[in-house]
């Protein structure tokens, strides 16, 4: 038995179906769990203050926009490649919730630039391939909506999304060469000296996995309404055709 | 050099309109498609051309055969009636525009720009790009929409010539072309049923609520 | 309840309040759209007889 | 192919084609932003490069839509894509022809639209150079963006959309060369980046582009 | 007239329409800006306010050649010239449409852009006001000037040529208004001149207008 | 309520295309205009319409009576049949969309988007507008290009009615519009001369090098 035959819209939703109770409450217990840790129990840091809080979000946020932008590319590279529909609706119901991580790490990271730079806004470079990244986004979710045909659509976005990621890691380079930058680099580097004290790191962690189950979830969720979608439109087209 | 087309079923925005549609069209015959408005001649013409791919069954002649010639004329409203049709001629990498311009008639009209031509006059432009194109089979949506008796005479000449050359031609009309030797196709009783059988195509059957 | 936040209340608090405000949005969205094709692809069934698999 | 060239630049050039459009839009531009900055030569001068670069990435950006859509209106898009010549190829001689309308003038007029703006004198050749580089790569991604979008009813915003951060990389190394060049510095990286970004993207968008005018003529 | 107005909005909405084309532009100069000049945010508070108009007034020039272009191509627009309603009121429906189409979303976003630009706060308020104020005069005349322009085949040039030295007064007068409300000073003056164009535009242009359609449909 | 035309010339491109037409149309009354593509019909009845100024003669129906259909249909892609159908109506101060979309086999296709219509479901609905008009005088562009044969006797019928209801209707066509009680007018005999006479209206007549 391969892989692949989860690909099988049917097989997918019977899989699906038993997944996701367990994937929801994993998210709810990680993500309570982590937040309300970070938040009621963790000491203030010395030169930020307590919004270090802020961490808590703002960096699995970010992480989380990022890497569901590569599974939308590998969703749509298998789409393009095998044509299993389930991969193109999965990439579809990606994107909307990539979009609100980016907003997360976008809105946190503006108000904690207030406090600690003294402004909402730099073009810093982290920052500003952000904000690129949100724009494609848009333009991946709005090419989905504008076709209406399916296939076409998951067509036409998965070109994009491979076109679109050559050029934003492109963009993450060019913006590289203003400056360094205000904002902070890695800290969640295996070299111990630059990592940050334990008492912020796992609940750091906690809420990562949490943002990471709750991508899971959420597209799990999404990739059955797209099928089911599918369906709709197929029974409604048999429909119009009697 | 023959058409055949095999249990073709094609869609339009999702639905499949025509199903086991088949037919033979031989060099130097002519295929009239009739049915009523909107039982799907324009999506099985453009099919047949390539345009989209088919549902089920299919098409044996490649695109690469096919002169096609859609509602929409695919003129260029600034440029001359000249340089429309040499463009067409280059694309397909023939020169005799002078002839094909007489055969329907525009030589006087050359050096007008399309947008001031009447709507017969651009349609005989339209028609006239295929004579250009010199592929032998000439798939035409409703070709004499807008033509005086005369230029349906020049059409009906056109074609025939095209057929004697050895081409084939496959047209859909409500009017009459002025083509009694072609034999005509019926679409009505092609119109797609509710299919039971399209379940088995469908990725997403099975799947509930 | 709160911890003390110090003066550093406002940010972190409208950090929190905006990213769990669009977690909850999403989430939402993704249920409300969720339950309403389920309801249309029951009602389709419905219409439909089930004839087909 | 030639043919195709020719046609759509005597398209462009006949009333009806929208040559000079782009170029007028940058002079829009040119004439505008002093007007609502205010006349102040030293805030002008350090603008100047980038906003000579936003005007002629505006510039393109807005004759995009008539890449495809004019032809796939009039239904010459389907004729050509019957037609004997490869659909790359047809994608390529439009970028081309987008190019030679829009980038080519824009880079030609640009240094007059410089002295507007009161770029430094320096700046002038490699606000050439990098118009003159850089151009070429707005065509080609901004076609695949109107290959994308063809035959959409709602093209127009959605091609900006889709293009804009793809044109992020070329707009930075660009405005960057001028910038360096005015102020004396050495401009060779941002110069090479974007030669590299347009050499690329010439070499292998118009594959993807072909593919999107495909599969929606479908 | 209702009717038409809904019509209008309601294909604007559709796919198709270009609502949103101008906001995605406006957002659009927002973002490019900031990447052509750099980042140093000093230089950008200090041509934030005439960016920010510059970008409204191109915004508003982009959607221009649709208020008539559309519906003179697929005819309606001679069906409508031969309705029961006077034209006057057609092409003022038109500019409303294109009003709550375009400024209106623009000058409600502008406050996030504004903070992209590194706009002083104290200007926030300021941009909002001369923006409601500025906005409409933009579409007036605009509407003019695509009156002027429709069913020509070079259309999209011409319209701005001919719309862009009537958009002068109101875009010093609106960046004016911004600037010296960042900066803390007075901005009666502008600000009743702005809306003494948008009045004095709104009363008289329509008339103009309808004349010009008139003329263009013969 | 009589359309009386009198020694019209009409001009189309600076070219002046017919002269010195003349008929009278009365109420109850329809008149089929006919005559070799590029004579001049569209230019005519674009005349009669309004939407253009006669070179001389004069047409005695102010354009308010008029209902207008072009080869254009002045459809809105993206609205659907019922939406285009009820934007006219408003426009028109009338109401019953739903009769109009009865009488053309509209029904059906209420809730599709014009963009998803068939060349004839279009122009259906197109002739469908010209019931929610509530005018008088209609004067159609070739009404039947691309209809079937059922839905030409749909139009034939509307026709009659509005013919029955006391309005009048002008039309130029090439092909059969299954209205046998139609007049037919030839405009051949009317295709302008070079106009020596025309010379009086010249504003620059008599400037010589
Ligand atoms: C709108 C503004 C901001 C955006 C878009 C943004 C974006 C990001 C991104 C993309 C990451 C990368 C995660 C990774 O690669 O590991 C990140 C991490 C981080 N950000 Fe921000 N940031 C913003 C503002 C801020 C501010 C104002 C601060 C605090 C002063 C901050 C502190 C951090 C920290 C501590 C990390 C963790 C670094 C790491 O673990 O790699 N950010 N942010
Ligand atoms: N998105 C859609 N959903 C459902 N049906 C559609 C859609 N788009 C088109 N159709 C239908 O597909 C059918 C086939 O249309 P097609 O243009 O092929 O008809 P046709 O035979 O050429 O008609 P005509 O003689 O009027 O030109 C029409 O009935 C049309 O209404
Ligand atoms: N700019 C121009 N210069 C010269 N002649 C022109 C110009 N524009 C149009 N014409 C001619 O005017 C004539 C009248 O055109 P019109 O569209 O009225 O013809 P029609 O009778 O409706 O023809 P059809 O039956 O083909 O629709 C045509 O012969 C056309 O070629
Ligand atoms: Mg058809
Ligand atoms: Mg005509």
């Amino acid at each position: 038995m391969s892989i692949w035959e989860y690909a099988n819209p049917k097989k997918f939703m019977e899989t699906s179906a038993i997944a996701l109770p367990w994937a929801a409450a994993a998210t709810a217990a990680c993500l309570v769990a982590g937040l309300v840790w970070g938040f009621f129990f963790t000491p203030d840091d010395y030169k930020q203050g307590s919004t270090v809080k802020i961490i808590y979000l703002h960096v699995p946020a970010a992480l989380m926009a990022i890497n569901a932008w590569l599974m939308m590319l590998a969703a749509s590279l298998i789409w393009l490649v095998r044509r299993h529909h389930v991969s193109a609706l999965a990439a579809k119901a990606a994107g909307p919730v990539g979009l609100t991580f980016t907003l997360i790490a976008l809105v946190t990271g503006a108000v904690w630039g207030q406090p600690m730079w003294g402004t909402w806004w730099a073009w810093d470079p982290r920052l500003t391939s952000f904000l690129i990244l949100a724009l494609f986004y848009l333009g991946y979710i709005a090419l989905w909506q504008a076709v209406e045909n399916p296939d076409t659509a998951a067509d036409l976005t998965s070109v994009l999304c491979i076109v679109g990621s050559v050029f934003a890691v492109l963009s993450r380079y060019a913006v590289n060469f203003w400056n360094q930058g205000l904002h902070q680099g890695a800290t969640l580097s295996l070299d111990k000296e630059e990592n940050i004290s334990d008492v912020f790191y796992f609940p750091l962690l906690l809420c990562i996995g949490g943002f990471v189950l709750m991508f899971l979830t959420l597209v799990l969720l999404r990739t059955r309404t797209e099928i089911r979608v599918r369906r709709v439109q197929a029974l409604l087209a048999r429909e119009r055709m009697a | 050099m023959d058409l055949t087309v095999t249990d073709l079923a094609c869609a339009r925005g999702g639905v499949t309109v025509l199903s086991r549609v088949s037919f033979r069209l031989g060099a130097g015959r002519a295929l009239i498609l009739r049915g009523p408005n909107g039982i799907g001649k324009t999506t099985l013409l453009r099919t047949v051309a390539g345009l989209q791919p088919p549902v089920a069954g299919m098409v044996s002649m490649s695109p690469e055969a096919v002169a096609y010639a859609a509602h929409a004329d695919g003129l260029k409203a600034t440029l001359t009636v000249a340089e429309n049709l040499s463009f067409w001629a280059a694309i397909y990498g023939t020169t005799d525009t002078a002839a094909a311009m007489a055969r329907m008639n525009l030589a006087a009209l050359a050096d007008r720009q399309a947008q001031n031509l009447s709507a017969g006059q651009k349609r005989r432009l339209g028609l006239a790009r295929l004579l250009v194109t010199g592929r032998p089979l000439w798939v035409l949506d409703e070709p004499t929409v807008s033509l005086d008796a005369a230029s349906v005479a020049l059409f009906g000449a056109a074609v025939r010539d095209h057929l004697a050359a050895g081409g084939a031609a496959l047209m859909a009309t409500h009017i009459d072309l002025g083509l009694d030797e072609a034999e005509v196709l019926d679409l009505s009783p092609f119109r797609a049923e509710a299919p039971v059988a399209q379940a088995e195509d469908d990725p997403f059957a099975g799947v509930t609520a | 309840m709160l911890p003390d936040l110090g003066k550093y209340a406002l940010p972190v608090l409208t950090a929190y309040g905006a990213s769990l405000g669009l977690i909850l949005a999403i989430v939402l969205l993704t249920l409300w759209r969720g339950t309403r094709v389920r309801r249309l692809l029951r009602d389709v069934e419905q219409r439909q007889g089930r004839t087909d698999v | 192919m030639i043919a195709l060239l020719i046609r759509d630049l005597r398209l462009a050039l006949r009333a009806g084609g929208g040559f000079g459009l782009g170029l007028a839009f940058f002079l829009l531009v040119a004439v505008l932003v002093p007007l609502g900055v205010g006349p102040e030569s030293a805030t002008l001068a350090k603008i100047a490069p980038g906003i000579l670069w936003v005007g002629a990435l505006l510039a393109c950006l807005l004759s995009l839509d008539r890449i495809f859509a004019l032809d796939y209106e009039d239904g010459s898009l389907d004729l050509l894509a019957t037609a004997p010549i490869p659909l790359e190829g047809v994608v390529a001689v439009k970028a081309a022809a987008h190019w030679i309308v829009t980038g080519l003038p824009l880079t030609l007029i640009s240094p007059l639209l410089a002295l507007l703006l009161n770029l430094p004198p320096a700046g002038y050749g490699w606000l050439l150079a990098s118009l003159a580089l850089g151009t070429p790569a707005l065509s080609v991604i901004g076609t695949f963006g109107a290959a994308l979008t063809v035959g959409l009813k709602r093209g127009g915003l959605l091609l900006s959309l889709l293009v804009l951060p793809l044109y992020v990389p070329t707009l930075v190394f660009g405005a960057e060369a001028v910038r360096r060049g005015a102020e004396g510095m050495s401009v060779a990286t941002p110069l090479l980046l974007l030669a590299g970004i347009t050499a690329g993207v010439a070499a292998l968008l118009p594959f993807a582009s072909a593919a999107a005018v495909r599969i929606n003529l479908r």
